[in-house]
């Protein structure tokens, strides 16, 4: 099945209020074509999951389009520093920061991945974590009676991601780092992909080098060269600083939407 | 802050990096996270010196990589992907840690109590922050299962060691906290003073930190080898390794 | 066994495979595991022709596979991998499965009775088995989990089709179960007498089988077409499709 | 750290009573030259765990190593029929069947690799499976009340894999399907690894297609070409089958051991 669409189309698969995972870490292949086009398709009230996202979130804060935020780390890495939409957005109470150590994201996303409800997690013992948020809970091991912390499982409504070759069918491979987006392919109601090439179906097939993700598991593929821009893409492209200081110096959601329009070209070429 | 002791010129990130490098041992599974530069030349130090089989492992998931160049905005990049042998990323990392197979995490974290509590989450209310911090990362997960946790914090103020920390993102097997100052280390339940950077003094230490520092003797911190600043210089060409000072 | 009906020679099994072939619908996902050449053979053949977006799944984890040859000792092999797009092994499957999203799993068992209860484990008592069977593989998770489980056993008699099953491995959203005498459905709790195939009859069904065989009327399985035949002996040259009997 | 070792000195890492996890699945890559060498040591009480397993669990089953059976499956497939010994040695109560469905074992060996001591399985619903295991039962999900099925946690002590590739330190490369042998390698506390070749250790840096499994896992690497016949070896050999019929025609242990010794050369060779 052909699932190429126009970027326009494909971000119309995501609702208001829907829960919504974000590929990529950090700066690294986060999929900033499809986050643009979220903000300016004006969509409210998302759920984000993401083990440790910055540009990404930070943007859609801005953008007015966050309910909530699940993830382990949000920030630029030390040179960037902080992220300071996402920041403020939660510190006005506008969008609820869910504190998670990565890692429980990673579990409450393998729960949704397996079907099951909630995950156990070693790691999370001695934590305040556990008491002021209502998806960490400890229980007892059955067998052993000793007792466990779990965290509910997180099952996204749609996942973006960007990678480097897609066919049109959904089949999509990434080159370097994968970071969670498998992960977050399988724990996903609907994924949407972007791309920065379109390959021909046959090529998985004749390869050694299979696809990372099955077509099956694929709702819609956009065909977005410099998808992933101003974030970096391995193997294409490293950040582009200019872009993503002018994006630091945001003050409002209208100087966003300015922003945003610089990309026009770029996010709406038909190829 | 460039300090001259001798005939060298030694920055803090220098003796903090190279006091962080000497506590990973040969052979032993190291790992760091995002906005960890230093953390990063201090195992790409160790296993350039007294630990090349120390194995090396990072977000993006290269086991052992060899990178050609390090980058100033990451330390999750696929630069940790090269020449590396075999993948292992992040979410196995943990799990690695998870049953015990993790020797040393390098974590942080934004206050630190005498009795080894970590907030890495929040100042003020955890419902309704004064100040969002990023998020702890992997600490909350880690600081209990590595075998070593190695804490290292680029401000050594009254705000960061704390009486009682504001919010208890976790506690667990701090081995050291390496700060601008000194070294803390972990024992029996209390943070003790291991020893103080030749850059600083006892006073220093006590000026900055709200909680009694206690010790058993005064020592202090090895000044980098010509050897260790030979080698980091190298790896490090542009001083990615001072971008948090 | 070989049936002439007309001017075509049938086996039970082109019967079967052919039938099995038809519940399988364009653009679902479909699973089979090992000791499933007849399910296999239904895959293949349902994808040459009415299902070509179905999604074939299997335990090596080949997606849409085209193998060049199959082999007659196996239904888990590396065949399974050639010319994959995609890498989607067992366990995922099983995960597939677990959240709702397998449509069509392939499944066998060694006792079944009336109200859709299967045995896939153990003859005799479980702890002190009589007859140590292979063990159920995935039946006790995919048979409740697969929105459609579709079973076919190569043996119709009075040991498989019982009143009430030795052990309960699972039960849940059987579609239906292909014998070489005809095919049950499963319907508001119990199993029903769907088609019987043209090389049975109604008495040898009742026969073999004992639970009382219900039905809401009397109707055959389609034989094979002309163009399902040709397609299945191509796609199974050695007539592996035909082992198990 | 070069792990290269002889047969025997890889297999003297084996405990009498250990839980032993086997990769391959059925007839494929199965570890048979490591488990040959088990029988030849004559490792006594061991609990076997796989997820679906043919002549390797069949052959230690008949050389009375084996103290219980963790698995979904132990059959040939069609054409070669059951599992004559480990069926026979069940059914005399020498060891112990621990039905599982395959998943379950997976789910298990997960538990195992996230230091959890349990995981929900979701399949396991209604069955009797779970009142007659002791390592099955029921518990609440404590964010829905809903009644959820938990599997133990297995840790194998050692897993034994073959694979095609491996360097001496221990990265391993598995080519074509994986089955469970990444999963194995991540839930054991120690690996022991077969290769049908030994490739320089510079291979996988400079290759795009990695290790599946990292050397710190590893703890000993044999050169054992041939180290999966009579089963088969994806793009090395099938499956042969006069030694498998040989095979399923023994009777007794002693003829077991004799069956052996036509393997000392390939298993013994040195390199």
């Amino acid at each position: 099945m052909n699932k190429l669409m126009s970027l326009t189309q494909a971000v119309e698969i995501i609702q208001d209020n829907d829960t919504v995972g974000i590929g990529g870490n950090v700066l690294h292949r986060a999929p900033m074509g499809l986050v643009r086009e979220i903000a300016r398709q004006g969509k409210k009230g998302l759920h984000i999951v993401k083990t440790a996202g910055a540009m990404d979130v930070d943007l859609l804060c801005l953008a007015e389009c966050v309910s909530s935020v699940d993830a382990g780390f949000i920030s630029y890495e030390t040179e960037y520093s902080l992220a300071g939409h996402y920041r403020k957005a939660v510190q006005n109470g506008v969008v609820k920061g869910n504190e998670h150590a990565c890692y429980t994201v990673i579990s409450a996303l393998r729960a949704a991945s397996a079907g099951i409800p909630f995950m156990p997690v070693k790691g999370l013992q001695i934590s305040d974590l556990i008491e002021v948020n209502d998806y960490f809970t400890r229980i007892q091991d059955p067998f052993s009676g000793e007792p466990v912390t779990v965290v509910k499982a997180i099952v996204p409504d749609v996942v973006i991601l960007h990678v480097q070759e897609a066919d049109k069918r959904g089949n999509a491979k990434i080159l370097g780092p994968i970071y969670d987006d498998v992960l977050l392919s399988r724990a996903a109601k609907k994924v949407i992909i972007s791309a920065e090439t379109i390959v021909p179906d046959s090529k998985f097939e004749f390869s050694q080098d299979k696809a990372d993700i099955p077509h099956f598991l694929v709702n819609a593929v956009v065909h977005l060269p410099k998808g992933a821009a101003p974030c970096s893409c391995p193997s294409k492209y490293s950040i582009d600083r200019g872009k993503l200081d002018t994006f630091k110096a945001l003050k409002s959601k209208e100087e966003l939407l300015d922003y945003l329009d610089n990309f026009n070209t770029a996010d709406y070429r038909r190829y | 802050m460039m300090n001259t002791i001798g005939n060298e010129n030694y920055q803090v990130s220098d003796i903090m990096i190279c006091a962080m490098a000497r506590l990973i041992h040969n052979g032993e599974n190291v790992f760091h996270g995002v906005s960890s530069h230093m953390p990063m030349l201090a195992v790409m130090l160790a296993k350039a010196l007294h630990a090349p089989e120390a194995v090396y492992l990072n977000i993006p998931g290269g086991v052992d990589p060899k990178p050609k160049n390090l980058e100033k905005y990451t330390s999750a990049g696929a630069e940790l992907f090269q020449q590396a042998a075999a993948i292992f990323p992040l979410a196995e990392v943990f799990d690695l840690s998870m049953r015990g197979r993790l020797d040393v995490a390098f974590l942080s974290g934004i206050q630190f109590d005498k009795t080894g509590n970590v907030n890495a989450s929040v100042i003020g209310d955890y419902h309704k922050p004064k100040v969002r911090m990023p998020g702890g990362a992997g600490s909350a997960v880690l600081i209990p299962t590595a075998k070593r946790a190695i804490i290292w914090r680029t401000k050594h103020d009254k705000r960061t060691f704390v009486e009682k920390v504001d919010f208890v993102t976790t506690r667990g097997n701090i081995d050291r906290i390496v700060t601008p100052l000194c070294i803390f280390k972990y024992e029996n339940g209390e943070l003790l003073l291991d020893t103080i950077h030749p850059t600083s003094n006892l006073q220093e230490v006590i000026d900055n930190t709200c909680f009694e520092v206690k010790y058993r003797s005064i020592e202090f911190t090895p000044l980098p080898s010509k050897e260790e600043l030979t080698i980091l210089r190298r790896i490090d060409p542009k001083n990615y390794r001072n971008i948090e000072f």
